[in-house]
């Protein structure tokens, strides 16, 4: 038994040999098991395309050290420790869970070692959790929904039902979208949380929302439970008389393909639909299908950006942790997602959010872009950090 | 919020049919446990195997094809598992009997998402069965109300089966005494290896059943597992009364719950479940007294 | 010692207990006799409190304890020995003696100290072993024994709580005639002042050990009296020869 | 009935050398699976009281730990209790926890006594992940470390802490053999045996199992404290019945009833579950391999299997040397 453990280290020590000068040796922390395997084979590949695009005429040669943190915080911590302290990895790149996010937090900060975060979207994250070494290039969750308050408001939509799983991430979206709905003149009329993965029917939830008197109705759900979601919604036949807004999660390319027909018609709002019209996403498009066979989802592009801002950080000549930490502040660009920066107040990304509508297309389901709603920078939140040296 | 009676007969028909999913899933199991004395954990991965092969077959020939051919074919599953696994474990003690069925679940999660990937996969309800129907001044989802005729037809034939023939009443004396039934000259062995494909069927279509109204995700059996075993536990395993009155419980209280007493939804069914046991520590209506 | 007052219990239409009162005296030695089906093991239930009557009482030195649960009876005197083996299979015979002996001088819920090495309890388990001749198979596992001594097992752990009362259902149930003599001796030996109660299906031993005999049919009292007495009863003749030839 | 043989001492030697030898001597990575396996090990030690000689199979230990983790937070954060009372205070609550369980859930037995541990832990569960102020699934951070500087001890060394949590495993053995051997611990595993016979011995059955299931949680809490400290981060997946699963499924791996076993199974399962996934995504399938491999053996776990090929001839020699009653005891109540 114990020549079993020490064999597993001699493994592991023996894989820590130290990056030549000019190599930038990244650790890729995603979940490649548990419910959100999918998510990180998707930023992965978008990760390993945004290289492959990039980092040819960059000078330096990236060394990818990819670690599964199985969704689970004490995992995702002890694989960080090791990406750090054995790997001595120069940037960490990842994270799917908010969870996962929150476990790794402290030691990246403490270490001073870089994070791109490529999904988790955890408001506090760039709030009054913020750290000079972790950048978002992804979303947060308040970012996402806010403009679309304003927006469902301007629409002439009067009254809202909001519904979203019990938890932090959903708690968050719909609060953001409560205020700037409220703030434009809407009236939330009722307000549900199911109970997070383990609802199987959302019946009685349905009722509720259409017993409610509201125009519409606003959720927020992800993954199995957003397929199971928006065809409950529609066997109900609600689409006809209540129509479903929700944040673009909800029908991600990734799966709405298995939702079918009751997608359509479903408006949502997300910082990124594959169906941006500019050259730089077609192009995107274009390299994900090629290599995937399917269209990008936000996770694709999510993991394509975090190499472009980590190329980008590096071309400015950053070359170590508190360098790269520091450009990486400073990066913007004009990616598939429109223009992005990053807003050196509190390293969230700011990036347009586009409206869409899920409608059939020639292969199955589209996005049909209804509006681009403004980059805005979040509030501060409680976010205190040393500003970006020059 | 008041609500009219419409309202309150569409949340008892959305309580129905959560019921009659949750019965579809659970007889299979409170039967192979009765007979069998061994809680087969790996249910709930049958389940979502029946779902999978169920949308697989979807895609190619429809429906229909998955409805019936899905419970077929993890009915098959359950052919190889009792005579890989099972059969070996019937005189191993519960305990190993659990675990290897633990194991189990672990194998087939990584098997789902090896043969069928991470990305959830959904099946459409059929032609026939879409759309709604009005009834008592409300409409009504004619797929779910297929799902309670379906859960109430599998009642009543199980019913049938388990009262009035003569391989149920040798289960019922499997159930009651199994070394009396092998002394009555019933062919213990062969009885098990049926009741445990028949309830192996079940799950799978259950699976299938499920499949429209919800995804096909690789967790989905993990999840369906907990609710499952709470209403054996509650009804009392072992027996159909138990597994329909379990069903109804849970399908109720989990409905109603979300509807009256929404903060408290996640948890009414556990402290439900613990109340029960400490009244009655065996469950509602357990095979034997 | 042991009294109880108008028995009755039903099991819905069947009355399996019919007003039974018994007296048990001090040092007395009573044998419960009756056919299959006599509602012995029920009797002994409701004076345990395995089972509770639905009308009458249960008194022990004097106390009511009708309503205590099994362990409080135990506690205040009141021992029983089973009629299948009810031992603890893993363990030696002096663990399985120790155990009952913990319970009773109250070692058997501390968290200090182990209850088996007390000399306490080591005292009553070196007794009881030697009263019931289990001295030879002191360190063997109840596996490695034989069916015989573990009856004597049987009745040597509940001897092992002290009791005033020691009831005993059926002790030598599937003892060979040889062994089941040398039981009774084993029984005769026993201290005096303890009270027996016994519940056997063979008059042998109810002639060989008895001070006093109780027969039970359909669970009425019919017979209550010595041995000698019963010996000549023709009514308890009927009864049992019957219901033998009936089986 | 717990027995300390020549095997399970000298097991016993052999993971302490080894655990030493690991804390001493191995790099970053090697610690964090240590220190892992130390926590996991007291869980498992303490679920193995209950399971392996009360059969009291828990699927709430892995909710006792998280509410050790949450107490153990909650009071040396937002109340700002000094972090060696907090711990007591942890450990404390979570054995009041797990005696109201261990009483509520004693009459229950089997599957049903699972279901019910279950349906505690699940509650336990849903409370934290919803109540606000244990931060729901996002879970709380900022937790410290103990201050041993006063002993010139500086626990946020990842060495010195793994040697921190080997020592107080081996307190919790120590313990843990204590508590079996004591008259309570005698009497759990006598209701194990025969639950009938020892109430009718007069044994008050459901305090005997409430006050050693509250010890066992005592045990668990403190193992929760452990993991706060070590990943100073906790959220509500620490509550989750998986973990109890996987901790059964350890125990049952090392060896139920065998107390040495589970250590070894611990080992066993965190060493072999990074080996897999750093090689495949799909460990699961192989976890589940092995632990169907291991049941089907017909052993009990892979200390049980050890104790069956080599204990009883390690004995035998030992025994024609010194002649003890070692012989009899090898093949035990494992």
């Amino acid at each position: 038994m114990k020549r079993s453990i020490l064999a597993a280290l001699g493994l592991a020590t023996g894989l820590a040999l130290p990056a030549a000068a000019e190599d930038i040796k990244v650790g890729l922390l995603l979940p490649f098991s548990g419910v959100y395997a999918s998510l990180g084979g998707e930023i992965e590949t978008g990760f390993n395309l945004g290289l492959a695009d990039f980092a040819t005429d960059a000078g330096v040669t990236f060394e990818i050290v990819r670690e599964d943190t199985e969704v689970s915080p004490p995992v995702g911590l002890a694989k960080t420790r090791k990406l750090i302290l054995q790997d001595e990895v120069d940037v960490l790149v990842g994270i799917v869970s908010s969870g996962v996010l929150g476990a790794v937090r402290d030691f990246v900060d403490g270490a001073g070692v870089p994070l791109i975060v490529a999904n988790a979207g955890n408001d506090e994250a760039t709030g009054v959790a913020c750290s000079p070494y972790i950048t978002r290039m992804s979303f947060s969750n308040g970012q996402v929904n806010r403009p679309m308050g304003t927006w469902m408001a301007e629409q002439g939509i009067g009254k809202v039902f909001t519904l979203a799983p019990d938890y932090a991430a959903g708690r968050q979206m719909i609060e953001a979208f409560a205020e700037t709905y409220t703030a434009a003149g809407g009236e939330i009329v009722g307000q549900e949380y199911t109970p997070f993965q383990k609802t199987q029917d959302f019946g009685p939830y349905l009722a509720q929302a259409s017993a409610s008197g509201a125009d519409a109705v606003f959720v927020f759900y992800a993954g199995g439970e957003a397929i199971a979601f928006v065809k409950q919604y529609d066997s109900f036949g609600l689409n006809e008389t209540l129509p479903l807004y929700g944040s673009g999660f909800l029908t991600s390319p990734l799966y709405v393909n298995a939702q079918g027909e009751a997608a359509e018609g479903v408006i949502t709002a997300l910082h990124y639909a594959p169906t941006i019209e500019s050259d730089a996403n077609q192009a995107f498009v274009a390299a994900y299908v090629a290599e995937t066979g399917r269209v990008p989802s936000e996770f694709a592009v999510q993991g394509y950006d975090a190499a472009r801002a980590l190329v980008e950080a590096v071309q400015s000549g950053a070359t170590d942790r508190d360098s790269l930490a520091n450009a990486l502040r400073q990066v913007n660009f004009d990616g598939p997602r429109g223009a992005l920066r990053i807003d050196p107040a509190t390293n969230n990304v700011i990036q347009p959010i586009y409206v869409y509508e899920t409608v059939a297309g020639e292969n199955g389901l589209t996005q049909r872009v209804i509006a681009q709603l403004p980059a805005e920078a979040d509030p501060v939140n409680g976010c205190v950090m040393a500003p970006v040296s020059n | 919020m008041a609500h009219d009676l419409g309202f309150w007969v569409l949340q008892a028909l959305n309580a129905l049919q959560l019921s009659m999913l949750l019965f579809l899933l659970s007889i299979g199991l409170t039967v192979i446990f009765g007979l069998m004395h061994f809680v087969n954990l790996a249910h709930g991965s049958l389940y979502a195997m029946g779902a999978y092969v169920a949308a697989s077959l979807a895609a190619v020939g429809g429906y229909w094809m998955g409805f019936f051919l899905a419970p077929v074919a993890v009915a098959g599953v359950g052919v190889l598992l009792y005579s890989g696994l099972i059969r070996r474990m019937r005189r191993a003690g519960p305990m190993a009997q659990v675990l290897v069925t633990f194991g189990l679940i672990f194998a087939l999660l990584d098997l789902t998402r090896i043969i069928w990937g991470d990305l959830a996969l959904a099946i459409d309800v059929p032609a026939s069965l879409s759309g709604r129907l009005t009834l008592l001044g409300i409409e009504y989802p004619v797929y779910r109300l297929f799902i309670i005729a379906l859960g109430v037809a599998i009642f009543a034939t199980l019913a049938f089966v388990l009262g009035r023939t003569q391989i149920g009443a040798m289960i019922r004396a499997g159930v009651d005494n199994d070394c009396m039934a092998a002394c009555l000259g019933i062919n213990v062995e062969r009885l098990f290896f049926i009741v445990f494909c028949v309830g192996c069927g079940l799950a799978g279509l259950s699976g299938a059943v499920a499949a429209p109204l919800l995804s096909v995700t690789p967790d989905m059996g993990l999840q369906i597992l907990i609710p499952t075993l709470i209403v054996i536990v509650i009804g009392g395993l072992g027996s159909l009364r138990g597994a329909i009155a379990g069903s109804l419980i849970y399908g109720f209280v989990q409905t109603f719950g979300a509807v009256l007493a929404p903060q408290l939804a996640s948890v009414l069914i556990y402290a439900l479940l613990a109340a029960v046991l400490v009244i009655k520590p065996v469950g509602l209506f357990p095979a034997k007294g | 010692m042991l009294k109880t007052r108008e028995l009755d219990k039903k099991f819905g239409a069947v009355h399996v207990t019919r007003q039974v009162s018994l007296k048990l005296e001090r040092g007395e030695r009573r044998v419960i006799l009756g056919p299959n089906g006599a509602g012995k093991t029920t009797l002994f239930n409701q004076l345990v409190g395995e089972l509770t009557p639905d009308s009458g009482s249960v008194h022990l030195a004097g106390e009511d304890v009708t309503s205590l649960t099994v362990a409080q009876r135990a506690r205040r005197g009141l021992s029983r020995s089973y009629q299948k083996n009810t031992l603890f299979d893993g363990l030696t015979v002096e663990e399985n003696l120790g155990l009952a002996a913990a319970v009773h001088t109250g070692h058997a819920t501390r968290l200090w100290g182990d209850s088996l090495a007390r000399p306490e309890v080591r005292e009553i388990v070196q007794e009881v072993a030697e009263q019931v001749n289990l001295m030879p198979f002191i360190h063997a596992k109840v596996s490695e024994i034989s069916y015989g001594v573990r009856r004597q097992l049987e009745v040597g752990v509940a001897l092992a709580t002290r009791p005033l009362v020691l009831l005993m259902d059926e002790p030598t149930s599937g003892v060979g005639p040889e062994m089941s003599k040398a039981f009774h001796d084993l029984l005769n030996n026993l201290p005096r002042d303890l009270t027996m109660l016994i519940i056997e299906h063979d008059m042998d031993l109810a002639f060989d050990v008895a001070d006093t005999i109780t027969v039970l049919n359909y669970g009425e009292v019919v017979f209550d009296g010595a041995p000698n007495e019963a010996r000549g009863s023709s009514l308890l003749r009927e009864i049992y020869l019957g219901s033998w030839e009936d089986a | 009935m717990f027995r300390h043989t020549t095997l399970r001492y000298a097991t016993l030697a052999l993971l302490l050398a080894g655990a030493l030898f690991q804390a001493l001597t191995a790099g970053y990575f090697g610690l964090e699976i240590l220190t892992e396996i130390l926590i996991l090990a007291m869980l498992v030690l303490a679920l193995d009281i209950v399971a392996g000689f009360g059969g009291m199979v828990s699927l709430c230990h892995g909710a006792l730990m998280g509410v050790g983790a949450y107490a153990f937070t909650i009071l040396s954060t937002s109340a700002g209790i000094a972090p060696p009372i907090a711990m007591g205070g942890a450990v404390a609550l979570s054995g009041a926890i797990a005696w109201i369980i261990g009483a509520i859930c004693s009459r229950s037995h089997g599957i049903y006594f699972i279901m019910a541990t279950l349906a505690f832990g699940q509650m336990a569960y849903s409370y934290v992940f919803e109540a606000p102020i244990f931060g729901g699934d996002d879970g709380l951070s900022g937790i410290r470390r103990l201050d041993l500087s006063l002993i010139g001890l500086n626990l946020n060394d990842s060495r010195t802490f793994a040697l921190f949590c080997l020592v107080l495993l081996g307190a919790v053995y120590g313990a843990a053999v204590l508590i079996l051997r004591s008259g309570l611990g005698r009497s759990f595993s006598g209701v194990m045996h025969n639950e009938q016979r020892m109430r009718a011995l007069g044994l008050t059955v459901w305090r005997v199992k409430a006050d050693v299931f509250g010890l066992s949680g005592m045990i668990a809490g403190l193992a929760g404290t452990l993991a706060a400290q070590h990943i100073m981060y906790i959220s509500p997946g620490l509550l989750t019945w998986t973990v109890s699963g996987e901790a059964l499924v350890v125990v049952i791996l090392g060896g139920l009833g065998t107390l040495v076993g589970p250590l070894v199974g611990a080992a066993a399962f965190v060493v072999l579950k990074h080996e897999i996934s750093g090689i495949t995504p799909y460990w699961h399938l192989a976890v589940g391999l092995i632990l169907i491999g291991v049941v089907m053996s017909r052993s009990n776990g892979i200390f049980g299997w050890i104790e069956k090929r080599w204990g009883a001839r390690l004995d035998r020699r030992l025994a024609d040397a010194t002649r003890s009653q070692d012989q009899k005891e090898v093949t035990t109540d494992a």
